[in-house]
C-alpha cells in the first residue's frame, strides 16, 4: 500500500511549485493559477490525512476550499479585469505605482 | 474654602489649578489679547499665592513628606495618586509658581502671534513640573515627567526664532531617550517590590527588605540617572541646552533655565540616591568628574561665545555643575548648597534670561558684537543686568554665593580636591560674566541703532525689580530657606550614607586633642567628626 | 553702650547713603547728593569715634567684643553669622577707614565737582565704605570675605567709573579678575580651615589654634597650607608678585578711587587678614618665611619699576605695591604690629600723596605725564607744600610718620631669624635698598613735578590752586604724616612703643620678637639702624636732586646707556604682556577653538547629529524594499517563512539577547 | 512494486509536469491547460484515496467551473505572451534559491515526520457520501452557512469591481 | 437539524452583521437615498455590537466546538463592532465625495465585520479560515472600491494576489496541524505533542499566513502600498479591524493551545524585533501622510508582538503570570484602533476630493486653518508616541511591563529605542501642523468643515484616547480575569 507520506511529499512538492510560479510569473492571470495550484496541493493533503486517520473532516475541509476557492476565483478575476483595464497591461512588474 | 487649603487638597489645586486655567483660557476668544494675557496672570499670579500657603503646611523639625494625598488610581497595577511636599520639592514649587508670573509678565508684549496658545502651554507647562516636583508615586513622577514634554517642546517650536523647530525636536527627543529608559527602570522597580509608591520602596530598601543585586543597582541606577542627567544637563548630555535656550523665546528660556534643568537634580536627590544607595556611591567619583567637567568646560565655552542668550545658557551648564557636585559630595552642607543653588540659579538665570529677553525686543539680535556701549542709553538695564550678572557670578549677600559656597565647603570636607577644581568655576564665571557685560554695555556707543534704545519700560522695571530683591534676599536672609531645607537633605544623606550621623547634631566638646594629633598631618583631619561642632543650625 | 552694641551702625551709615544716592541722587543737584555722601560717612565716622571710646572702657576681658545680629548662613554643622567684632587691630582699621575715607569724600566733592555721573561715584565711594566696615569689623572669615567681595565690586565700578573709556573698563575687569584668582586660594584657605576646626568664627577658631604647636619649617601641614592659601588672596588683593598686576591698571579710576582704595584702604585688606590671622601664620613658619619673602620681592620689584615711570600716578601706585611688599614683609617677619604701624602711617602719607597728585592733575587740566609738568611750586603753594610733605614722610625722612614705621619693620627684618640666620639681613638689605630707591623715585617725582622750567604750553594749560574743599583734606592728611608716627617715638629713648603696646594684646606673641628680653637688643639696635635708614633715604633725595634739578639732561643718557634695563622697567618687565601670551590667549584659543568648536559642536553635536543621520540612512534602506513589485514582495514573504522556521527548527540561530536575565 | 504505487507514480509525475509546465508555459492560455492536468491527476489520486465524492467535486467544480472562468477570462482581456520583464531584482536568482529551500525543508520535514503520516493509507469505501453530508450539515453547518456568505460576498464583488461605468 | 437557540445566539454578532449586508444588498436597488444606507449601516454594525453582549451573557462552545464565545471573544466583538461603527460614520462623507456606490460598500464592510467577529470566536481552524476568507476577500473588494483609479485598484490587486498566498500559507499549516493531531479544533489539542516536527511546521505556516495579516516583518510589505491605495476609510478599516481579529486568533492559538507556547516565543520575538524596526525606520522619511500612518501601523503590530513574546513565554506558567500580558495586547490594540480610526478619518477628510492632499506639504500650519483637526490629529499622534494622558501611553506602558516581566529586557530596550525613532516622525507632524506656515493658497482657501459624522468619530476617538489615558482601570479590570479564554 501506499505510505501517506508520499502524497504529503508530493502535496509538499505541488505546494512548492506554487510557490515558485508565484514568483516567476509576470502575467496576473498565471500568478493567480499558481496560487490555485498551491489550493490544490493543499487540498492533497487535507484528503491523505483524512485517509491516514480514518476520519472524514478532513475531505470536508477539501470541499470547503474548493468554495472558498471558487469565490476568491470570482473576485480575483474581477479584480484582475479591473487592474487590465485600468492599466492596460497584465504584466504584474508594470503595475508598481505604489512603492517605497 | 480655607479649610481646603489647611491640608486636605492643597497639592493637588496646586497641580490643576492651572490646567483649569489654561483649559479656560482655550474657550476664550482667541482675539482679544489683552483680556487673555489678564486671564492668564491672574491664574499665575493666584497660583503663586496658592503655592505660598506650603510654607505654613512646610515642617522644619522632620524631612518626611507633608500634606501628603493618597489615593486609588489605577489597580492593576496598583498606581496611586500620591502627592507629597517636603523641604526639597517646597521651593522648587515656590519658584516654578513664581517664575510662571514673571514670563507672563515678560512675554506682555514680546509675544504678539498666537498668544491664546502661547499661555495655554506655558500654564501646561506649570502643570507639568510642578506635578513632577509632588508626585510621590513613581508612576505618577514619569507621567508628569512627560506631560512637560510638549509644551516646552511647542514654546521653542512655535514662538522661538530662526532655528526654533530643529531646537524643539531635539530637546524633545533628547529628553525622551533619557526617559523612556527611566520607565523600563522604573517597572524593573515594580517587579522587584510590586509597588510604585516611593516611599514604600525607599522604607523597604533602608530596612533591607528589598535587596538589589550590584550589577542589577547600577543599571538601575543609570536608567535613572542619565534621564536626569539630561535635564540637568551633566556633560556631555548638555549640547541640547544651547539649542533649546538660543531658540526660545525669553518665557520659554527662564522657564527652562529656571524650573525644568531643576527637575533632572531634583531627580537625582529624589530618586537616585534614596533609590539606589550602593550604587551612587559608586558612581559618585565618576559623577563628580563629570560635574566638574561640566563646570569648568560650561565657563570655558560661555567664556567665547559670540552670542549673548548661549553665553548664559552655556553658565547654566556650568552652575548646575556645582548642584549636580554638591548632590554627589554626600554631605549635609554641599547638600543643602545643592538645594540652594538650584533656587538661586532659578532666579539669577531667569533674571539674566529675562534681561537678554528685553535686549532682544529692542534689537532683534543676540550677537554680542551688535551692542555695546548699551550703559549710555538704557542706565537702569544696565545697573539690572550688572546685579544679574553679580548674583550668578556668586558675590556675598547676593543669592548665587550661599548656593555656591555651601556646595564648595561641604565637598572640601570630603573631597578637597573636587572642590578644589570646582572653586576654579568662581574665577571662570566672573571672566565670562564681566567680560559680555563691558562688550555689552560699557565704551562708546558703535552701533547707529543703539543710540536711541529705551531704557527699562515700567513693566520691564517691575520685573527686574522683584528679581533683584528676591536676589538680595536670597543672598542675605538664606536661613529662611536653609531652616527649611535642612531636614529633608539630612533625610536624604541618611539615607545614601546611613553610617554618617546628623552633622548638625555633632556634640560640642573639647576636640583640641584631635587637632594637636592633627596639626601634624591634615590626613588626620579628612573627617570633620572628629572636630566638634560648636555651632548648630539656628531652629 | 550704645555705639558697642549696635555695631551694624557704623558700616549702615554709607550703605544708607549709597542706596539713597544710588536709587534718587540721578536728579537731585550736587549740593544734596554732598549732603547725603559726606554725611553719612561722617557720621559713621563719629559713630566710629564714640565705639572707640567706649571700647577703651571696656574691661580686658571684654575683649574682643563680639556682637552677633543675625545668622546669614546655616547648613549642617556650619554656621556663618552677621557678626560683627572689636578689638584693638579693629580699632585702628576702623578709625584710619573711616578717618580717611571721610576726608577723601570731601576732597571729591571738589575733584569730581564738574564731572558726570557725580551722583554715582558718591553712591559707589559709599558703597565701597560700607564693604570696607564689613571687611574690618567682620568676626569670621566669612563675613569679611563679604566686604572681600564687596570692596573688590567697588572698585571694580569705580575704575570703571569712565567706562566710555575702554582702558577703564578694562582696567576694572582685570582688577575684579586678578582679584577673583586671590580669592579662589582665598576660599580654599577657608574650607581647609573650615576642615580642620569646624568654625570659622576667629574667636573660636583662634582659641582652638592656640594650643597646637607650630609646624616644622619647610613643612607643608594644614595650618601652612591654610595660612598660604590665605595669603593667596591677600596678595591679589594687596597686588603682591604674582597678582599685583591690576593695580597700576586701577589708576584708571578717579584720583580719590586711587587714594582711597588703591592706596589707603582697600589694598591693605590682605595686609589686614594676615595680621587678623596672626595665631595660624605664627604656627606656620614656612607660610610666614613665604609672605616677608613675597613681600619683599615685591617691594623691591615694584620700586624698580616706579624709577622710570612718568605717569605720576603710575609712580604712586608702584610705590603703593612696594609699600604694601613692606607691610608683608613685616608680617612675615612676625612684626605684625609693625606691618598695621606702617598701614596707618602710609594710609596717611599715601592718601595724602595721591590727593595731593590729584590736585596737580587737577590744576593742569588732566595732565598726568610727568614730562609735562614742572615749576608748578610757585603756582600751587599749598598743594607742593602739602604733597612735599608727604613725600619726606614716605622717603622716611625723620621725624615723620614713615620714619617710624619704615624703621620698626627693618629692624623686625634685621632680627629675624625664621627660615635661617641670614635671612633677615638678606631682607633687612633688600628692604633698605628698596627705601633707597622709594626716596629716589618719590623725590624724583616732586622735582620733575614742582621744580625746573614749565615743559607745558602756558596758553592751553592755566594752572590754578584747587578749591578749599580739597585742600583742607590735604592739610589734614600732611598733619596726620607728621604726626602719625610718633606713636612709635618712645622706642628710641627705650620707652616702650604706644602703639605696639596698644595692639599687643592682639598680637600676644608666642615667641616675642617683641617681648622683655628681645627688648633690650631691640633697643641697641635701634638708633644704628635708624641712622643707615636716614642715610640711605638723604641719598636717594641728593641722587633725584643731581639726576632731575643739577643734570637735567643726564636721566636721558642715562636711559640710552642702560637702554635694555632701562625699556624693561618702563615696561613693567613684561609681565603683564607674559600673562597674556601665556594664559588669557592660550585660554581663548582652547575654549574657541577645542572646547567649544571641536568637542561641543564637532564630536558630541556630531555624534549626536551623525547618529540621527544614520538612522535616516537605514530608514531610507529600509523603505527601498518597497519596490512596488509584487513578485519581489513575494520573496520577502518566502524569506519571512524561512526566518520563523529557522528561528522554530534550529534553536542555535535564536538570538542570545532574549533573556536579559 | 504494486499496481495502485505504479498508478500513484505515473499521476504524480503527471501532477508535477503540469506544475512545471505551468510555470514555463510562455502564455497563460497554455498555462491554465496545465492546470488543468495537475487537477484531472490531482483527481485521480482522490479517487486512489477513496474520496471520490471529492474527487468529483474536483473535475466538476474546479476543472468544469474555475478553470473555465479562468480561460474565459484570459479570452475576454486576449492576454498574450506574457512579457518576459525582470524589474525585480530579489524574484531572480535568490528568490528561486529561497523557494526551492523552503520547498526542499518543507517536503523533507514530512517526509522525516514519524508520526500519523506513516500509517498507509488504504482505500477506504467508508467515506460514504451520506456521512459526509451528515458532517457537513451538522458539525460544520456554521462554516456552510458563511461559505454561502462568501459566494455571496464574492457575487458583491465581481458587480462592484467588473461592472462598467454606469453611475452618473 | 436546525441548530440549537444557544449555538445560534452564541453566534449572533456575525449573524446580524451578515444579515444586515444582505439587507443593504437586497434593497440597494430599491432605495436611492444614501443617509437611508448609512442609518441601515449604523443599525446594523451597532446591533451586532449589541449582540456582542448577548453572545457574552451566553458563554461556552457553540456549534459542536467550533466557536467559542468568553470574555475573550466579547471583548474582541465589541472592539469590531465599534471600529465598524465609526468607519460607517467616517464613510459616510467619503463615499458623498467619491461618489462610491454606498450600499455595496455598506455591506461589503458588515461582511468584513463578520468575518472578523468569526476570527475573533473561532476555535476551530478550519472555521478561522473561513472567517478569515470572509474579512479577507470583502477587503480586497473594498481596497479597490475607488474603480478609476489605478492606485486603488493597484492596491486591491496587491492585497489580492499576496493575500491569497499567504492564505495558502495559512491553509497548509492548517493541514499539516490536522495530520499531526487529527484534529483542528484548538480545544482538543492539549495533547499535542510539542516537539512534532509536523506540528511545529503547520503552525509556522499558520503564523506565516496570521503573520501577514497583522502585518509582522517581513510579512508588512504589502501594508503601505494597500493602505495607500485603499480610500481612506477602508484603510482606517484594515488598520484597526482585520488587523485586531487576527491577533485574537493568533492570540487564541499561540496561548491556548500548549504546543503552541514554549519555545514559540522565540518567533515573537523576532517578528517584533524585525517588525518595530521595519515600520519606524520605513516612515522616517514619508511624506505621504497616510502612508506614513501606515507604516506607524507595522511599527505598532511591532509593539503588540512584544507582548505576544511576553504572553508566549509565560503561557506555561500556571499562576496567572500571563494574564498582565493578554491584558496588554488587548488594552493596546482597543487604544491603537481608536488613534488609528481617529487619525485616518481626519486624512481622510483633509484629502478632500480625490484624496489629493495626503503630503505633509498639505498639512503645514494647520493648526491655524483647523485647529480643531490639528489638535486631535497631535493628540492621536502623541498617543501613538505613547506620550501620557492618552491610551497609547498605558498601552506602551502596559506591554514594556509585560516585557521586563519575562525578564525580556533587551527586547524592552530595543522598543525603547524604537518609540524614541518613532517619536521623531510624529513630531514631525506635529512640527508640519504646528510650527509651519502654512502655503499662501492653502491659506486662502476655505477650511474644510467636517460633516456631523465625521465629528462624532473625532470625538468619541478623541474622547476615548484621553478618557482610557486617564482611567484605563475598567477596561484593565475587565480583561484582566484569568479565565480570559475558557479552555
Amino acid at each position: 500500500m501506499i505510505p501517506t507520506n508520499y502524497y504529503i511529499v508530493l502535496s509538499a512538492i505541488l505546494f512548492g511549485l506554487g510557490v515558485l510560479a508565484f514568483i516567476f510569473k509576470r502575467n496576473i492571470i498565471s500568478i493567480f493559477m499558481s496560487i490555485e495550484l498551491m489550493l490544490n496541493a493543499v487540498n492533497l493533503a487535507f484528503v491523505a490525512f483524512s485517509q491516514a486517520m480514518h476520519k472524514l473532516d478532513g475531505q470536508v475541509f477539501v470541499l470547503f476550499v474548493i468554495v472558498v476557492a471558487a469565490a476568491e476565483a470570482a473576485v480575483g478575476l474581477a479584480i484582475i479585469i479591473l487592474t487590465a483595464r485600468n492599466r492596460q497591461s497584465l504584466n504584474v512588474e508594470r503595475v508598481d505605482l505604489l512603492k517605497l | 474654602m480655607g479649610s481646603l487649603f489647611q491640608g486636605g487638597h492643597l497639592l493637588s489645586i496646586l497641580i490643576f489649578f492651572p490646567a483649569v486655567g489654561s483649559l479656560a483660557l482655550l474657550l476664550l476668544r482667541g482675539d482679544d489679547h489683552v483680556f487673555i494675557r489678564r486671564i492668564a496672570l491672574i491664574v499665575s499670579v493666584a497660583e503663586f499665592l496658592f503655592s505660598l500657603l506650603l510654607l505654613r503646611g512646610a515642617s522644619l523639625a522632620s524631612g518626611d513628606y507633608r500634606l501628603v494625598e493618597y489615593g486609588q488610581w489605577i489597580t492593576a497595577p496598583p498606581i496611586h495618586y500620591h502627592l507629597g511636599v517636603d523641604g526639597i520639592s517646597l521651593f522648587l514649587v515656590i519658584l516654578t509658581t513664581f517664575l510662571t508670573p514673571i514670563s507672563v509678565i515678560a512675554s506682555w508684549s514680546s509675544i504678539n502671534h498666537r498668544i491664546k496658545e502661547f499661555f495655554v502651554m506655558l500654564l501646561m507647562l506649570e502643570v507639568g513640573v510642578i506635578g513632577v516636583f509632588l508626585s510621590l508615586d513613581l508612576f505618577l513622577f514619569f507621567l508628569f515627567w512627560e506631560v512637560m514634554l510638549i509644551p516646552m517642546a511647542m514654546l521653542i517650536g512655535i514662538w522661538g526664532h530662526e532655528r526654533r523647530i530643529y531646537a524643539a525636536v531635539k530637546f524633545v527627543l533628547y529628553t525622551m531617550a533619557g526617559s523612556i529608559l527611566m520607565l523600563v527602570g522604573i517597572i524593573w522597580l515594580y517587579n522587584a517590590t510590586g509597588t510604585f509608591d516611593l516611599p514604600t520602596i525607599q522604607q523597604m530598601i533602608q530596612t533591607g527588605t528589598l535587596v538589589i543585586e550590584p550589577r542589577a543597582e547600577m543599571l538601575l541606577f543609570l536608567a535613572f540617572f542619565v534621564a536626569f542627567a539630561v535635564k540637568v544637563p551633566l556633560f556631555p548630555l548638555h549640547t541640547w541646552l544651547p539649542d533649546a535656550h538660543v531658540e526660545a523665546p525669553t518665557a520659554g528660556s527662564v522657564m527652562l533655565a529656571g524650573v525644568l534643568l531643576k527637575m533632572g537634580t531634583y531627580g537625582m536627590i529624589r530618586f537616585c540616591l534614596p533609590l539606589f544607595p550602593e550604587a551612587a556611591r559608586r558612581a559618585a567619583p565618576w559623577v563628580a568628574v563629570l560635574a566638574i567637567i561640566g563646570i569648568i568646560y560650561g565657563a570655558l565655552v560661555a567664556l567665547v561665545q559670540p552670542n549673548l542668550k548661549k553665553l548664559v545658557a552655556y553658565s547654566s551648564v556650568s552652575h548646575l555643575g556645582f548642584v549636580v557636585l554638591g548632590i554627589f559630595a554626600f554631605r549635609s552642607i554641599s547638600m543643602q548648597g545643592a538645594v540652594y543653588q538650584m533656587l538661586a540659579h532659578g532666579i539669577s538665570t531667569g533674571a539674566l534670561f529675562l534681561l537678554v529677553g528685553m535686549l532682544y525686543d529692542r534689537r532683534h539680535t543676540f550677537e554680542i558684537s551688535e551692542y555695546g556701549g548699551l550703559a549710555t542709553p538704557m542706565p537702569k538695564l544696565a545697573a539690572f543686568f550688572l546685579i544679574a550678572a553679580l548674583a550668578s557670578m556668586g558675590l556675598p549677600m547676593l543669592n548665587g554665593f550661599v548656593g555656591e559656597f555651601l556646595v564648595l565647603l561641604g565637598t572640601y570636607q570630603s573631597h578637597g580636591t573636587w572642590a578644589s577644581w570646582a572653586a576654579l568655576g568662581v574665577i571662570l564665571s566672573a571672566c565670562y560674566l564681566l567680560w559680555s557685560y563691558q562688550r555689552v554695555f560699557f565704551g562708546e556707543v558703535t552701533r547707529e541703532k543703539n543710540k536711541t534704545l529705551a531704557d527699562a519700560s515700567a513693566r520691564e522695571k517691575f520685573i527686574l525689580v522683584t528679581m533683584s530683591i528676591v536676589m538680595l534676599w536670597m543672598g542675605i536672609g538664606s536661613t529662611y530657606f536653609t531652616r527649611r531645607t535642612a531636614a529633608a537633605s539630612q533625610a536624604v544623606i541618611d539615607q545614601v550614607e546611613p553610617q554618617r550621623p546628623y552633622e548638625a547634631r555633632v556634640p560640642a566638646a573639647g576636640g583640641i586633642r584631635a587637632d594637636v594629633h592633627a596639626a601634624d598631618s591634615t590626613n588626620d583631619l579628612r573627617d570633620a567628626k572628629q572636630i566638634p561642632a560648636a555651632v548648630d543650625v539656628n531652629r | 553702650m550704645p555705639i558697642l552694641e549696635h555695631l551694624w551702625i557704623i558700616p549702615l551709615l554709607p550703605l544708607l547713603g549709597a542706596t539713597v544716592n544710588g536709587l534718587f541722587g540721578r536728579t537731585w543737584p550736587n549740593k544734596i547728593v554732598n549732603g547725603v555722601a559726606i554725611g553719612t560717612t561722617g557720621l559713621s565716622f563719629f559713630a566710629a569715634l564714640e565705639a572707640v571710646r567706649e571700647f577703651f572702657l571696656l574691661s580686658p576681658e571684654q575683649i574682643p567684643w563680639v556682637r552677633q545680629y543675625f545668622s546669614w548662613i546655616a547648613a549642617g554643622n556650619f554656621r556663618a553669622g552677621f557678626d560683627l567684632q572689636v578689638d584693638q587691630l579693629t580699632v585702628v582699621m576702623l578709625l584710619v577707614v573711616t578717618g580717611v575715607g571721610w576726608l577723601i569724600h570731601i576732597y571729591s566733592t571738589g575733584y569730581m565737582a564738574d564731572e558726570g555721573g557725580y551722583y554715582r561715584f558718591f553712591a559707589y565711594l559709599n558703597l565701597f565704605m560700607f564693604f570696607m566696615l564689613i571687611l574690618v569689623l567682620a568676626a569670621n572669615y566669612v563675613l569679611l570675605f563679604v566686604g572681600w567681595e564687596g570692596v573688590g565690586l567697588a572698585s571694580y565700578l569705580l575704575i570703571g567709573f569712565y567706562f566710555l573709556r575702554k582702558s577703564a573698563a578694562d582696567a576694572g575687569k582685570k582688577a575684579f579678575i586678578v582679584n577673583r584668582i586671590g580669592d579662589f586660594g582665598f576660599m580654599l584657605g577657608m574650607f581647609l580651615l573650615f576642615r580642620t576646626f569646624g568654625t570659622l568664627d576667629f574667636v573660636k577658631l583662634f582659641d582652638k589654634a592656640t594650643p597646637l604647636s607650630a609646624e616644622a619649617m619647610g613643612h607643608l601641614g594644614t595650618l601652612t597650607v591654610a595660612c598660604l592659601l590665605l595669603f593667596m588672596g591677600a596678595a591679589g588683593k594687596s597686588a603682591q608678585i604674582p597678582l599685583y598686576v591690576w593695580l597700576p591698571d586701577a589708576m584708571e579710576g578717579p584720583t580719590p578711587v586711587s587714594a582711597l582704595i588703591h592706596a589707603a584702604t582697600m589694598v591693605t585688606a590682605g595686609v589686614y587678614v594676615v595680621a587678623r590671622s596672626h595665631v595660624l601664620f605664627m604656627r606656620a613658619p614656612t607660610a610666614m618665611l613665604v609672605v616677608a619673602v613675597v613681600g619683599c620681592a615685591t617691594a623691591l620689584f615694584a620700586a624698580t619699576i616706579g624709577l622710570v615711570q612718568t605717569d605720576i600716578k603710575k609712580v604712586l601706585a608702584y610705590s603703593t605695591v612696594s609699600q604694601l611688599g613692606y607691610m608683608f614683609l613685616a608680617c612675615g617677619v612676625g612684626a605684625f604690629s609693625a606691618g598695621i604701624f606702617h598701614l596707618m602711617t602710609h594710609a596717611f602719607f599715601k592718601a595724602l600723596l595721591f590727593l595731593a597728585a590729584g590736585s596737580v592733575i587737577h590744576a593742569m587740566g588732566g595732565e598726568q605725564d610727568l614730562l609735562h609738568m614742572g615749576g608748578l611750586s610757585k603756582k600751587i603753594k599749598w598743594t607742593f607744600r602739602t604733597m612735599f610733605v608727604g613725600t619726606l614722610a614716605i622717603a622716611g625722612i625723620p621725624p615723620l610718620a614713615g620714619f617710624f614705621s619704615k624703621d620698626s619693620i627693618l629692624l623686625s627684618a634685621y632680627q629675624s631669624e625664621n627660615g635661617g640666620p641670614n635671612v633677615g639681613h638678606i631682607l633687612y638689605a633688600a628692604g633698605l635698598f628698596t627705601a633707597l630707591l622709594t626716596s629716589f623715585y618719590m623725590f624724583r617725582l616732586i622735582f620733575l613735578t614742582f621744580f625746573g622750567k614749565e615743559r607745558y604750553d602756558e596758553h592751553h594749560v592755566h594752572v590754578h590752586e584747587s578749591s578749599k574743599s580739597m585742600l583742607v583734606p590735604l592739610a589734614i592728611l600732611a598733619v596726620l604724616s607728621i604726626v602719625g608716627g610718633w606713636l612709635a617715638a618712645p622706642a628710641f629713648w627705650g620707652k616702650p612703643d604706644y602703639f605696639a603696646k596698644f595692639l599687643a594684646p592682639v598680637f600676644a606673641a608666642p615667641n616675642g620678637s617683641e617681648t622683655g628680653a628681645a627688648e633690650a637688643v631691640a633697643h641697641a639696635l635701634e638708633t644704628p639702624l635708624a641712622i643707615v635708614a636716614v642715610i640711605t633715604a638723604l641719598a636717594g633725595l641728593l641722587a633725584a636732586y643731581w639726576l632731575y634739578v643739577k643734570q637735567p639732561s643726564k636721566p636721558d643718557q642715562l636711559a640710552k646707556s642702560f637702554g635694555g634695563v632701562y625699556q624693561t622697567m618702563l615696561h613693567k618687565y613684561y609681565v603683564d604682556e607674559f600673562y597674556n601670551a601665556v594664559v588669557v590667549r592660550p585660554l581663548l584659543w582652547l575654549s574657541t577653538n577645542v572646547f567649544w568648536k571641536t568637542v561641543d559642536v564637532s564630536i558630541i553635536d556630531g555624534a549626536v547629529n551623525g547618529i540621527a543621520e544614520g538612522i535616516t540612512v537605514v530608514g531610507d534602506g529600509t523603505r527601498r524594499t518597497q519596490s512596488g513589485n509584487t513578485r519581489s514582495y513575494a520573496v520577502w514573504v518566502v524569506v519571512g517563512a524561512i526566518v520563523i522556521v529557522a528561528v522554530i527548527f534550529w534553536p542555535h540561530v535564536r538570538p542570545v539577547l532574549g533573556v536579559g536575565r | 512494486m504494486t499496481a495502485p504505487l505504479i498508478i500513484f507514480f505515473v499521476l504524480a509525475t503527471l501532477a508535477v509536469g503540469g506544475a512545471l509546465s505551468l510555470i514555463f508555459q510562455k502564455h497563460p492560455i497554455h498555462s491554465a491547460l496545465s492546470l488543468i492536468v495537475v487537477m484531472v491527476a490531482l483527481a485521480g489520486l482522490y479517487l486512489l484515496l477513496g474520496a471520490e465524492f471529492v474527487a468529483a467535486v474536483q473535475i466538476i467544480v474546479y476543472g468544469g467551473a474555475i478553470m473555465v472562468l479562468f480561460v474565459f477570462v484570459i479570452m475576454l482581456l486576449n492576454a498574450g505572451i506574457e512579457e518576459h520583464t525582470n524589474f525585480s531584482k530579489l524574484a531572480g536568482f535568490p528568490g528561486l534559491l529561497l523557494a526551492f529551500a523552503l520547498t526542499g525543508f518543507i517536503a523533507a520535514t514530512i517526509a522525516r515526520s514519524t508520526d500519523t503520516v506513516q500509517a498507509a493509507a488504504q482505500p477506504g469505501n467508508m467515506a460514504s457520501t451520506r456521512d459526509l453530508s451528515t458532517m457537513i450539515f451538522k458539525d460544520f453547518v456554521y462554516p456552510f452557512e458563511l461559505t454561502s456568505f462568501l459566494i455571496l460576498v464574492a457575487v458583491l464583488g465581481a458587480i462592484v469591481l467588473a461592472q462598467r461605468e454606469t453611475k452618473p | 437539524m436546525f441548530p440549537r437557540t444557544d449555538d445560534l445566539l452564541r453566534a449572533l454578532p456575525e449573524l446580524i452583521w451578515c444579515g444586515f449586508a444582505m439587507l443593504a444588498m437586497l434593497l440597494q436597488p430599491f432605495v436611492r437615498s444614501r443617509h437611508f444606507f448609512t442609518v441601515l449601516a449604523l443599525l446594523g454594525a451597532l446591533g451586532g455590537t449589541g449582540a456582542a453582549f448577548v453572545a457574552g451573557a451566553t458563554p461556552g462552545e457553540g456549534f459542536y466546538g467550533l466557536i467559542q464565545s468568553d470574555v475573550f471573544s466579547f471583548f474582541f466583538r465589541l472592539l469590531i463592532g465599534l471600529v465598524a461603527v465609526l468607519v460607517v460614520l467616517a464613510a459616510d462623507s467619503y463615499l458623498e465625495r467619491e461618489k462610491l456606490p454606498f450600499a455595496e460598500f455598506y455591506a461589503l464592510l458588515l461582511f468584513a465585520t463578520a468575518g472578523m467577529g468569526v476570527l475573533a470566536s473561532a476555535r476551530e481552524l478550519l472555521t478561522a479560515f473561513i472567517g478569515l476568507e470572509l474579512s479577507s476577500i470583502s477587503s480586497y473588494i473594498l481596497a479597490g472600491f475607488r474603480r478609476d483609479s489605478t492606485k486603488s485598484s493597484e492596491a486591491s490587486l496587491k492585497y489580492f494576489l499576496l493575500g491569497s498566498f499567504a492564505t495558502a500559507f495559512f491553509l497548509y499549516g492548517i493541514a499539516l496541524v490536522y495530520g499531526a493531531t487529527g484534529t483542528t479544533n484548538l480545544g482538543r489539542m492539549d495533547d499535542a505533542d510539542p516537539n512534532s516536527n509536523l506540528l511545529k511546521l503547520g503552525l509556522s505556516l499558520i503564523l506565516i499566513g496570521l503573520g501577514f495579516k497583522v502585518a509582522a516583518a517581513p510579512f508588512q510589505i504589502w501594508t503601505p502600498d494597500v493602505y495607500e491605495g485603499a480610500p481612506t476609510p477602508v484603510t482606517a478599516l484594515f488598520s484597526a479591524g482585520p488587523k485586531a481579529a487576527a491577533f485574537a486568533l493568533l492570540l487564541r492559538i499561540f496561548a491556548s493551545v500548549p504546543a503552541a507556547t514554549h519555545f514559540w516565543f522565540w518567533a515573537f520575538w523576532v517578528l517584533a524585533a524585525l517588525t518595530m524596526f521595519a515600520g519606524n525606520l520605513g516612515a522616517l522619511l514619508q511624506t505621504n501622510v497616510k502612508r506614513l500612518l501606515a507604516y506607524s501601523s507595522i511599527a505598532h503590530a511591532g509593539y503588540i508582538l512584544v507582548a505576544f513574546a511576553a504572553v508566549t513565554f509565560m503561557a506555561n506558567d500556571l499562576n496567572g503570570g500571563a494574564t498582565p500580558a493578554y491584558a496588554a495586547v488587548l488594552f493596546y490594540l482597543l487604544s491603537y484602533a481608536l488613534v488609528k480610526i481617529g487619525a485616518f478619518t481626519i486624512v481622510s477628510e483633509i484629502g478632500g476630493w480625490g484624496e489629493k492632499n495626503l503630503t505633509l506639504d498639505d498639512y503645514a500650519g494647520l493648526a491655524q486653518r483647523q485647529p480643531v483637526a490639528a489638535a486631535a490629529l497631535s493628540l492621536y499622534l502623541l498617543s501613538l508616541l505613547g506620550l501620557p494622558v492618552t491610551a497609547g501611553f498605558f498601552g506602551k506602558f502596559y506591554i514594556f511591563k509585560a516585557a521586563v516581566n519575562s525578564h525580556l529586557i533587551w527586547l524592552a530596550v530595543l522598543m525603547a529605542v524604537n518609540s524614541i525613532i518613532g517619536a521623531y516622525y510624529y513630531l514631525r507632524v506635529i512640527v508640519v501642523m504646528y510650527m509651519r506656515e502654512a502655503s499662501a493658497e492653502a491659506m486662502a482657501a476655505a477650511p474644510v468643515r467636517f460633516p456631523v459624522a465625521v465629528n462624532v468619530v473625532l470625538a468619541v476617538t478623541a474622547i476615548g484616547t484621553v478618557y482610557f489615558g486617564l482611567f484605563p482601570n475598567q477596561v484593565l479590570n475587565f480583561i484582566l480575569q484569568p479565565n480570559l479564554i475558557a479552555r
